[in-house]
């Protein structure tokens, strides 16, 4: 059912990038066009939607008020979920979440969470006990290739966007009161995505670059520059050298969309 | 979350919004608005946020429910985790099965489902807010998303509810009228034939009162069927514009 | 494997309601014969077994002590589940509950909680923690049409049956005692199905009927003869005249079902 | 709930609901009660109410599971929520696909599955309500319903416990001997060929008691198998009447 | 997918079983090569791997704290798990359990339970609210034949092999302290497992004699030669007489590998 | 359950298990271990024991997963319940769904996949005791596997990892190392072909450190692939002598 790509596009695509150049006109290292609108579910806690060409991810974020992990009592909870609902793209099918969609939630989660971007020792009412709870919802509307830069993008955007309501706790229950607070917010990760095709890189590959992409790697760097997540993807394999240099390309162009965001 | 309102409808006969009785929420919609399907639409209906797409006729998968004479049509109803009040599982609930079910069934009278023999369309709803009416809404964008992907109907189906709040028969009920209010009537319609293609009612009516609803709910489908014909018409029109540039 | 229905079947089955006429010699607003049997499963705190013709269907219910809705914390809890099970059609499969069961058993619900048929208010035992919560489990023998009025009618027999344990609660804790009290009971529904065959409406299909009509709307009324729920099913339509007719016909039918059960 | 009683065996011999040791409970059997099945019968043992039905031979469903040389049986054992004291969830337990493998496995040597290569025959049981012995009571309700649906049969197959309460062998045990008895041993028999196709025991006995219950067991299948045979004349005995009417 | 035995093979299987001789050279009552490591895994409280032959099971015990089942408010729980999973044979699948790895762990279960092996008494910590709760995780390595034999072997040996943490209760919560007890255990059933293969009994099948078996018969006895469990299997059907003499090889058989053992 | 240890490495520059910072854990290998599997290997890496399976290339199941022009190759990584701390449910988890893609995509460039078209290999993990690390583990097992299978591959695969506990730089970290290091850079490598085929990260890393950290996992997986040779020489050396004798 998945769109098939010819043998001659695929050979076009190597080609050009070869050259490099791409068939939409981007260099080697360039994004598409990100657009960020946050705060577009009046209902969720957080929202942000993020379009980076004609991929449209929507990001939705909840607050509970729930138990900590038995090994991190005095912490809130974060908890990442991804849905490549059907509508999205004719290879996504209805039903549980399949690989794909759960490795998409882990490369959010992990971004998030080994930058530290939220401070969850601030989530924390009463130590092993009750803790906020933050659930991050990724829903993808449009597939058009880099679901992870864009989920990431937008989960940093729904977090930063999120208010926690105010609350008091009486007799060890938690009451919610009027007003709220912005949550705590620490680090702004940012993932960068590359494809390897025909032994060269590029960044934020498109769903047709994609489907002719030997291997993926994307790479989250902190506000400090530093490297906080790497997932390898695919069938192909990268050598050392060339991974070298994706992290020292993955750092400029972290910096890069932060400045643009403000973040 | 929203405590109960004392009154729906204050003493000068407006509801909580300030609408009048027979007054639809404001509505906006658009036509084509997802790039990998074959159709879609996006309505927004008081804060009701909902996105349909379409996918089809395609090949029907597993291959053994194709139909010799006519196309198999099949449509999940969808909420957002994010899309309500207390974050919703992903997983489908009863609700949303039963409400996946209804949609189709109010859609399909209105499909020449024998023209496409041996395929499958696929009929895709994401209620990414919810706010009252979600059906209805869900209805009218699903409709114009087949419209928007060339499949052929007799006619663009289209759907609001009426109901009671207080002593008032109201149309187009929100959130808090669904909740408190005496009675819901989600009513789908195709305007052209006099076809009414879903109807469903909780609470409690006479006689006359469910009358009135249905012939207000009727009226409510026939407003928002200009704005789904305009809708499209948009489409069209950005679409030549774009192939004349 | 469903019981395909001939083309000169279905036009016989059509031109014979064009006429008034049923090919079981019904009229066309006329019920098939109703027997019911109240408290036929010991086991369950209330029981019912309902024949109209030859479908047969089984509801038993069960009482057990929970927590209220966050919503509604000083009323009782309703749950009403349906099974379709394989012995009881060809169509029928083993497995979760599919649409179709779903759905009978939303019907059902909402015809006994919209005419507000339990008194819920009174099976609070502590407001916001401790209520009774009544299970209603539809269960289908054998399928011959019109399971939606058949198993609302058995639903309601089984909830007028069922009784509700003594009990006394100490230190937070239901203990069961001897004895039992009658589940309050306010108001008794009764559902109304019509089939809408070749322009026409029919009461009560059977399942041959079932097999050929263009649409189904299913109408519920309380004792006063207000309608409390409606569903309309399949994939034809109607026009709002034949609504309305429909409404006025389930009235009486109701009137008549009520007066016959002595309900 | 059923509290624990005292003694399962009073003074004078006889067991909690004045039945001797090796006494069967009242039993009542009836064949051909579902219509749509292509056969079915019911089985009142005590207060186990058992329905069963078949449905077959019929086309192996999915294909790939066809088999060239033999029908394909499958069992299905399955309790109503409301057939036991706790409400049971309707998802099929352990216990219950643990007893859908034994049943069939019960009944399989009893049926000719060499006649109809490349069918399916399916036994669907429901236990409406439970009372000690459902296993036993679900294999010779089943038995009925295939000799009513026409499948070729070696014999038709019975089943019955025996087990030990208190320190009496016993035959046919309820649910109180079955909870707090020392052992059940369930049997079921095609007693013409004198073949024991299914054989479990749960708690503890000797070599000697072992042989005791087993032959105690037999003796109560061939009781029931008595009024196997009789349900079957009765409901040929009527078909035949409404025939010649 | 199943590994197929050709015809010829049944019949020379069948034949020589006829003359009291088996394929890899047993007498018929004669159990295969059974090897017993406990204490293998380490991280679990206990472990004990069992290999008939080429039949390899791992067999790990868990304890939690957790709560009594009501109708038995003064005992530890037992839970069972059985995994057949695919890394063992090729005809098993992954996915959750089917009927023969439930069948599997409910007899490895009762034979356990019936004769009570595990002193459940003991394990209670505060009645109706704490107890100990046993996890036994049979898991098959490899199938050679005989599951049933070598996972009760193996679960016992992990029981015997357990070891319970020190714990005191504090405001109803359960604290681990350093050190441990032995998990009190007062029988050790052994479990025979016989095939029917031409009108004749053999013990302890193999996977060809499996594959061409009318029937199966399991038999646990208990320390005292009591039969305390049971479970005949297979399409097959025994005559009394068989399974009375079958009762009495397998109280031999029993003493003889409890000899052996040392249990 | 381990409590957090005070520091990582200790004032002599060692572990806490009184390793070096480049030194690996004590590794034992076994090739052909399971006999119904095509191919198997065992491992221990400290006290992580882990045993994979390779059945195929064998029939494509369902039938229409089959490709025309290359194999298909499937994983699954699973956790024994009582392989850690706290009883795993036997569901698969998150993790496990995603190590078993990843171990695959690990495996997948060094196999000539287009051999064996429309054919199925599948590779099961089964982690019987977890002691940080067991995605390496498990491809270096794997691996081997593979190659006991006689699937033809461009080289052996190999992984392991490298991090950062405390301020230092370490190779093959152990539970307590992953748990309360800075980071984790798992990895695997082809060595003949210099091509990495996994890599991850978990922490927070310079780029600097992280270069030393690939550098070092790098070395690890040279040294590791050292040993599993010698395994398969021990293998072949063993199958040769049974086949001698």
């Amino acid at each position: 059912m998945a769109a098939v790509i010819t043998k001659v596009k695929q050979k076009e695509i190597a080609q050009l990038i070869e050259k490099g150049k791409r068939l939409d006109g981007r260099g080697l290292t360039d994004f598409r066009e990100i657009k960020i609108e946050q705060g577009v579910i009046e209902r969720a806690e957080g929202s942000a939607r993020v379009r980076l060409g004609r991929t449209d991810v929507l990001v939705g974020t909840k607050i509970e008020f729930g138990e900590p992990f038995p090994d991190t009592p005095t912490e809130g909870v974060l908890t990442v979920n991804a849905e490549l609902v059907p509508l999205a793209s004719p290879v996504f099918e209805a039903g549980p979440p399949d690989e794909n969609s759960i490795e998409l939630a882990r490369i959010v989660d992990r971004g998030i969470r080994e930058s530290k971007a939220i401070d969850t020792e601030k989530l924390c009412i009463e130590p092993g006990k009750k803790v906020i709870v933050v659930f991050v919802d990724v829903y993808v509307l449009n597939h058009d290739g880099n679901l992870i830069d864009a989920s990431a993008l937008a989960a940093m955007g729904a977090l930063l966007n999120t208010k926690v309501p105010n609350y008091e706790v009486e007799d060890g229950e938690v009451k919610i009161k009027s007003g709220h607070t912005q949550l705590p917010i620490k680090r702004n990760p940012v993932t960068v995505t590359f494809a390897k095709i025909g032994g060269k890189l590029v960044v934020d590959p498109w769903l047709e670059e994609e489907q002719v992409m030997d291997a993926r790697l994307s790479i989250a760097i902190d506000d400090d520059g530093n490297i906080c997540a790497i997932q390898k993807g695919g069938n192909g394999y990268f050598e050392p050298q060339m991974i070298l240099e994706a992290a020292k390309i993955a750092k400029d162009k972290a910096k890069e969309i932060r400045k643009k965001l403000g973040w | 979350m929203t405590d109960k309102p004392e009154k729906l409808i204050d003493k000068k006969g407006l509801r909580l919004d300030g609408r009048k009785p027979d007054e639809l929420r404001p509505i906006k919609i658009e036509v084509g608005v997802i790039s990998n399907a074959d159709g879609s639409a996006y309505i927004e209906q008081g804060k009701n946020k909902v996105l349909a797409g379409v996918y089809g006729p395609r090949e029907v998968h597993p291959k053994h429910l194709a139909l010799p004479d006519r196309m198999v049509l099949k449509c999940r109803y969808h909420m957002a985790p994010f899309s309500v009040q207390e974050r919703k599982s992903p997983a489908p609930s009863r609700r949303e099965i039963e409400l996946s079910k209804v949609i189709r069934e109010s859609l399909e009278p209105a499909i020449f489902v024998e023209y496409y023999p041996r395929t499958m369309v696929d009929i895709f709803v994401e209620v990414l807010q919810a706010d009252g009416g979600t059906r209805c809404a869900s209805i009218t964008a699903a409709a114009l998303a087949l419209a928007d992907a060339g499949i052929p109907m007799r006619d663009i189906v289209v759907a609001c509810a009426a109901g009671k709040a207080g002593d008032t028969i109201v149309l187009d009920l929100m959130d808090e009228e669904d909740k408190y209010g005496t009675a819901d009537v989600p009513v789908a319609l195709m305007p052209n034939l006099n076809a009414v293609t879903l109807l469903q009612m909780d609470g409690i009516l006479s006689y006359d009162e469910f009358e009135s609803a249905v012939n207000l709910a009727i009226e409510g489908c026939k407003k928002i069927y200009t704005m789904q014909k305009e809708a499209i018409r948009r489409k069209y029109a950005s679409a030549k514009e774009e192939g004349e540039e």
